[in-house]
C-alpha cells in the first residue's frame, strides 16, 4: 500500500499503460514490438497495481489464468490447423480471408491487413503473457506479504 | 491430410496441447485432469510406436519432418528422427506411461492435482522434444522445458521447506547449465550462421578443429553431463529426486538420459569426424567411472531409502558413460571400433533403458513405502514384507536387475560392458564389477531394513492402492520381458540405434 | 539370435539359465525325495542362540549399522567425500565452474 | 584455500572466454549471413510481415516461439504449484 | 582485436555473474548472478548479429536497406522470457526458503546434505 499520490495516479494511468501494450501487439508485423513485449509492458500495468494498493483488486487470478490457458490454445490451435500442410504452416499470409494481402521485397508505408497468422499469434501470445505474468506478480507479491508478516 | 506423415510432431503437439487443456479440466471436476493425462499418455505411447515402426522400416536414414513450409527445409526448424531417437522417446513413452497412473492414487491427498498433471505432461514433452529434434536452439528450449517442470514438480509437496531447497539448488543449476548451452549454440551460429544440427555437423567436419569448436565442446559435455548427473555436477540430484513427489522421481530418471541423449549426439553426431583422439573419449570415461564410484559408495552410507536410491541413479549413469565413452575413444580406429567399440556402445546403450526401467520401479517402490509407512527412514522400517506382498516382490525384481544378478536384464548389458571394455582397459572393467557388488550390498541392506525382520506394530502398512500397483506392475513386466529375450531386444532397437549414432545425419533439402 | 546375445568373448541366454535350473530344481526333489522320511526336528533347533544373557525383546539391527565395519574401514576414503557434500549453493556453484575449466582445458589442449 | 582454488577456476573459465571472444568474427562482419539474408529478402514475401524479426519468431521458427511460450506456463504452474495454499491435504 | 571488444564485455559480464554466483551467500543474490550470466549470454547473441552501419530488419518506412541479422534477435526474445520465468520461480522458491528456514543464507539452506 502506498500513499496517496501514486495511487490517485496510478488510477487514471494504468489503462493507457494497457492501452500501448495493446498497440505493440496487434502492430507486431509492422513496428518492433509484438506478443512478448506487449504482453510485457500490459502486464507491468498490473505490477503497478499490486504495488501501488497492495492488494489484488483489480484483476481476479482466475480470470488471468483463463487468459492464459485461453491464449495458448488459440496460439497451437492455431499452429495445428496449419498441418494440413505442415505444422506452423502460415495458411493465411497471401491470400486468405483475413491479414491476407500479399507485399512484396522492399519498405513500404506498413499495411495492417497482411502477415497471416503472424498478428493472430501475436494477440494470442500477447493474452498468454499478460495472464501469465499478471498471475506471477499477484501470486509473488501476495505471498510475499503473507510471509513478510 | 495424410496422417502419418505428421505424427512426429504429434508425438510432441498432442501432450503439449493437452497440457494446455488440463488446467481447464481441473475446473470440471477434481478427477477429470487424471484420467485425461493418462488418456493422453496412452495415445502418446501408441504415436511412439507408430513411429519406431517407420523408424526401424527406414534402415539408417533418418525421418526429417521441417516445421512452417515444405521449401526451404535447412532454414526452418526440422525435426531429425532416427533409431536412437526413437529408442530414447520409447522410454519415456513406458515410464511416463507407468508414473501416471501409479500418481492417481499418490497424489490423492494433495490439493493442485490439475498443475500436477500439467507439469507431468510438460516434462514428458521437454524429453520428445529434446530427443526428436534437428535443431541446436530448439533443443536448448526445450533443455530448459525439461527442467523446468522437473523443477516445479519438487516444489510440490509444499508443507516441507527441504523440498523448496532442493527445487531451488536444481533451478540454479539446470538454469546456469542452460546458460551456457545457449553460449555454445551463439559459438556455432556465430560461425556456420545455421542452427541446423546436420549442418553445424558439416561445418564443424569440413574445417580444422579449431578453437572455438573445442570450446564449444567443452560447454556442451559439461552442461549435458551436468543434465544426466554425473558425478563432479551430482550434487543436487540426490536432492532433488528424494523431495520429488512419489512416482516423479522415476520420471526424473527418464528425463535425465535426455541429456545423455544429447551428449552422445553432440559426440557422435557433431564432433564425428574431428574426433581422432582418444582424449574426448577418455573424458566421458572418467566422468562415468567416477560417476559409478562415488554414487555407489556415497549410496552405501545413506539411511534414506529415495536418497540411497538416487546415488544408485548416478552410479548406473557412470555405466552408460563408460560404455559409450569407450566407443568415442576409439572412434578414430576403425578396427578396434569393429573390434569392441561397437559392443560397448550397444551395452552401454542397453543399458540406459534397463536402467530407466528398474530405477524406475525402485523409485515406484521406495514411494509407496514412503505412502504407507510415512517415512523414509530406513531406521524406522522394519517386517514391511509381512503386509506390502506384491511391493515386496516388485522391489526384488527391481534390485536383483539393478545388482545385475543373471536371469535379469540389468546382468545382460552389464555383461556387455564388461567384456568390451575388458579389452579396451582391463582395470575399468574391474571397477565396473566392483561396483556393481557394492550395489548389492547396498540394496541386500534396503532389503533387509525395510521388508525383513519382525513386523512393526505401530504402523498400518496394508498394501498400496490399485492404481500404484498397476503403474509398478507395467515396468515390471517391461522388466521381465527385457530379462527373458535380450537378444531379440539388442538386435531390434539397440544395434539400429548404435548403428544411427555412427552413420551421423544427412543434411535436410537444398537451399 | 532370438533369445540370447553374443559379445563376441561370452554368450549369454536367459532361458536356457533358466531351463537348467528348473532341472536342478527337479534333480534337487528327486533327491530330497530319496531322503528318510520319518525324521523330526529337535527343539529349538535353528532358534539363535544368545550366550549367557536373556534373548532380548528384538535383536533386529538397524540400517544405519548394516556395514558400520565397512564404513570404518574406509574412513579415509569417506570422510572427505561426505564433508564435499556441504548442501550449500555456493560449494555446488564452485564445483561447476571447477570441473567446465577442467574439461575445457583437457580438451583445449588435447 | 577452497575460495581461491573456486577463484582459479573462474579465472580459468574467463581466460577460455577470452580465447573465444578473440577467435570470434570480427565484430559488424559476420561471416556466414546466408539464412538471414535469405529471411530478410524473402520474408516479406513468403510471410507477408514488414517486421522480419517478427516473421522469424512466428514463421520461421515458430515452434521455437511455441516453445518459448510453453517455458512461460511451465513457470507460471510452478509458481502457483510452489505458491498455493499451505497444508496439501484437501 | 579491439573490434572485438564487445565480445570481451560479454565474457566480463559472465565472469561477473558466475563470481556472484560463487561468493556471494545470500539467495537472492546469488539469482542476481544467474540473471547476469543472462544478459551476457543475450548481449553474446546480440553481438553476433551487428552488421556495421546496419538498420533495424523491419520495412515498414525503411530509408537504410543494409540491415542487421533478424535471427539473433529472434533467438535473444526467446531468451529473455525464459529467464524471465526461471527468475520468477527461482524468487518464488526463495520466498517460501524463507517461510519455512527463516534465512535466505546460503549457509543455513542446508538440510539437504551428504
Amino acid at each position: 500500500m502506498m500513499s496517496k499520490i501514486v495511487r490517485s495516479m496510478t488510477r487514471p494511468l494504468y489503462p493507457f499503460i494497457i492501452l500501448f501494450g495493446a498497440y505493440l501487439v496487434v502492430h507486431g508485423h509492422l513496428t518492433p514490438g509484438g506478443g512478448f513485449q506487449g504482453g510485457a509492458v500490459a502486464a507491468s500495468a498490473i505490477a503497478l497495481l499490486v504495488v501501488a494498493y497492495g492488494g489484488t483488486r483489480m484483476f481476479r487470478k482466475g480470470t488471468l489464468t483463463a487468459m492464459e490457458s485461453s491464449g495458448l490454445i488459440v496460439f497451437i490451435s492455431l499452429a495445428m490447423v496449419g498441418m494440413a500442410t505442415v505444422f506452423f504452416y502460415n495458411f493465411l499470409a497471401n491470400g486468405g480471408p483475413i491479414f491476407g494481402e500479399a507485399i512484396f521485397y522492399g519498405p513500404n508505408p506498413g499495411y495492417f491487413n497482411t502477415a497471416g497468422v503472424i498478428p493472430l499469434m501475436n494477440m494470442a501470445v500477447g493474452l498468454e503473457v499478460i495472464g501469465g505474468l499478471g498471475v506471477i506478480i499477484i501470486a509473488l507479491g501476495k505471498k510475499a506479504f503473507e510471509v513478510m508478516e | 491430410m495424410n496422417f502419418t506423415e505428421h505424427i512426429p510432431i504429434l508425438v510432441i503437439a498432442l501432450p503439449l496441447f493437452a497440457a494446455f487443456l488440463t488446467p481447464l479440466m481441473g475446473k470440471i471436476s477434481r478427477k477429470a485432469p487424471r484420467y485425461f493425462a493418462t488418456a493422453v499418455f496412452v495415445i502418446v505411447a501408441f504415436l511412439v510406436v507408430l513411429l519406431a515402426n517407420m523408424v526401424y522400416s527406414r534402415g539408417t536414414e533418418p525421418i526429417i519432418y521441417t516445421l512452417g513450409s515444405q521449401n526451404d527445409t535447412i532454414f526452418r526448424i526440422v525435426l531429425e528422427i532416427d533409431a536412437f531417437s526413437i529408442f530414447m522417446a520409447l522410454i519415456m513413452a513406458i515410464v511416463s506411461l507407468a508414473v501416471s497412473i501409479y500418481s492417481w492414487a499418490f497424489v490423492d491427498k494433495y490439493s493442485g492435482q490439475d498443475k500436477f498433471y500439467t507439469l507431468l505432461l510438460l516434462v514428458a514433452v521437454g524429453s520428445y522434444g529434446m530427443v526428436l529434434t534437428g535443431d541446436m536452439f530448439n533443443l536448448f528450449v526445450f533443455f530448459e522445458i525439461s527442467s523446468i517442470a522437473l523443477c516445479g514438480l519438487v516444489a510440490f509437496r509444499t508443507e516441507r521447506g527441504e523440498s523448496f531447497e532442493a527445487a531451488f539448488k536444481y533451478m540454479a543449476y539446470s538454469t546456469i547449465s542452460g546458460l551456457l548451452l545457449l553460449f555454445a549454440v551463439g559459438i556455432f551460429y556465430s560461425q556456420y550462421g545455421v542452427l541446423n544440427i546436420a549442418k553445424i555437423a558439416e561445418g564443424v567436419g569440413s574445417g580444422p578443429f579449431n578453437e572455438l569448436n573445442k570450446i564449444a565442446l567443452g560447454l556442451l559435455v559439461t552442461v549435458f553431463a551436468l543434465k544426466a548427473g554425473s558425478v563432479p555436477f551430482h550434487m543436487t540430484t540426490p536432492d532433488a529426486y528424494s523431495e520429488a513427489p512419489g512416482g516423479v522421481a522415476a520420471l526424473y530418471v527418464a528425463a535425465s538420459q535426455a541429456g545423455l541423449y544429447a551428449l552422445f549426439r553432440t559426440c557422435f553426431t557433431i564432433y564425428r569426424p574431428v574426433i581422432t583422439t582418444e582424449t574426448i573419449g577418455w573424458v566421458v570415461i572418467i566422468l562415468g567411472v567416477l560417476s559409478m564410484f562415488v554414487g555407489v559408495t556415497m549410496a552405501l552410507v545413506q539411511k534414506d531409502i529415495k536418497r540411497l536410491m538416487a546415488y544408485h541413479a548416478i552410479s548406473q549413469t557412470g555405466y552408460m558413460l563408460l560404455g559409450v565413452g569407450v566407443g568415442i575413444a576409439v572412434l578414430g580406429n576403425p578396427a578396434a571400433l569393429d573390434a569392441y567399440g561397437k559392443m560397448a556402445m550397444e551395452g552401454g546403450i542397453f543399458h540406459i533403458i534397463n536402467h530407466a526401467m528398474y530405477k524406475g520401479l525402485l523409485f515406484l517402490t521406495a514411494a509407496a513405502i514412503f505412502y504407507r509407512v510415512g517415512t523414509r527412514n530406513l531406521n524406522e522400517m522394519r517386517g514391511l514384507a509381512h503386509t506390502m506382498k506384491f511391493t515386496t516382490i516388485f522391489f526384488m525384481i527391481g534390485a536383483l536387475s539393478i545388482a545385475g544378478i543373471p536371469p535379469m536384464n540389468g546382468f545382460s548389458s552389464k555383461l556387455m560392458i564388461y567384456e568390451s571394455v575388458y579389452q579396451f582397459s582391463p582395470i575399468l572393467s574391474a571397477i565396473a564389477m566392483l561396483v556393481s557388488v557394492l550395489t548389492l550390498a547396498s540394496f541386500v541392506k534396503v532389503f533387509y531394513s525395510a521388508f525383513m525382520g519382525p513386523k512393526n506394530e505401530k504402523v498400518d502398512a496394508k498394501e498400496v492402492p490399485m492404481s500404484m500397483l498397476v503403474g509398478m506392475a507395467i515396468l515390471t513386466g517391461v522388466i521381465i520381458v527385457f530379462s527373458l529375450f535380450p537378444g531379440l531386444v539388442v538386435d531390434t532397437i539397440i544395434k539400429p540405434a548404435v548403428e544411427a549414432l555412427l552413420h551421423g545425419w544427412p543434411i535436410a533439402g537444398g537451399m | 539370435m532370438f533369445f540370447g546375445i553374443d559379445t563376441g568373448s561370452g554368450v549369454w541366454n536367459a532361458v536356457m539359465l533358466l531351463l537348467f535350473l528348473a532341472i536342478a530344481i527337479l534333480i534337487a526333489f528327486l533327491l530330497r525325495s530319496m531322503g528318510i522320511r520319518g525324521h523330526r526336528k529337535r527343539v529349538h533347533a535353528g532358534e539363535p542362540f544368545y550366550f549367557g544373557n536373556e534373548v532380548p525383546e528384538s535383536a533386529y539391527i538397524k540400517a544405519s549399522n548394516v556395514y558400520w565395519g565397512f564404513i570404518k574401514a574406509m574412513e579415509k576414503y569417506y570422510k572427505p567425500v561426505m564433508a564435499e557434500h556441504t548442501g550449500n549453493v555456493n560449494d555446488y556453484m564452485a564445483w561447476l565452474v571447477l570441473t567446465m575449466a577442467g574439461i575445457l582445458l583437457v580438451i583445449f589442449f588435447m | 584455500m577452497r575460495k581461491s582454488v573456486a577463484f582459479g577456476g573462474l579465472l580459468l573459465v574467463f581466460a577460455f572466454l577470452l580465447i573465444a571472444a578473440v577467435n570470434l568474427h570480427g565484430f559488424g562482419d559476420p561471416t556466414n549471413t546466408e539464412m538471414d539474408d535469405y529471411f530478410i529478402h524473402n520474408g516479406q514475401r513468403q510471410t507477408g510481415a514488414n517486421n522480419i524479426v517478427t516473421s522469424v519468431v512466428f514463421d520461421y521458427r515458430g515452434y521455437d516461439t511455441l516453445g518459448e511460450a510453453t517455458v512461460l506456463f511451465t513457470a507460471v504452474s510452478g509458481v502457483l504449484i510452489a505458491l498455493r495454499k499451505e497444508g496439501g491435504e484437501e | 582485436m579491439i573490434g572485438n571488444a564487445p565480445y570481451i564485455v560479454v565474457g566480463f559480464i559472465i565472469f561477473l555473474g558466475l563470481y556472484t554466483a560463487i561468493f556471494k551467500r545470500n539467495l537472492i543474490k546469488i539469482v542476481m548472478g544467474i540473471t547476469l550470466v543472462e544478459s551476457g549470454v543475450n548481449l553474446f547473441l546480440i553481438t553476433l548479429g551487428y552488421r556495421t552501419g546496419g538498420g533495424a530488419p523491419i520495412f515498414t518506412q525503411a530509408t537504410n536497406m543494409h540491415m542487421v541479422l533478424p535471427t539473433p534477435q529472434a533467438l535473444t526474445l526467446t531468451s529473455i522470457v525464459i529467464g524471465v520465468a526461471t527468475t520468477a520461480l527461482m524468487l518464488s522458491f526463495i520466498v517460501m526458503i524463507y517461510k519455512h528456514y527463516k534465512s535466505i543464507d546460503a549457509k543455513d539452506v542446508r538440510r539437504l546434505k551428504g
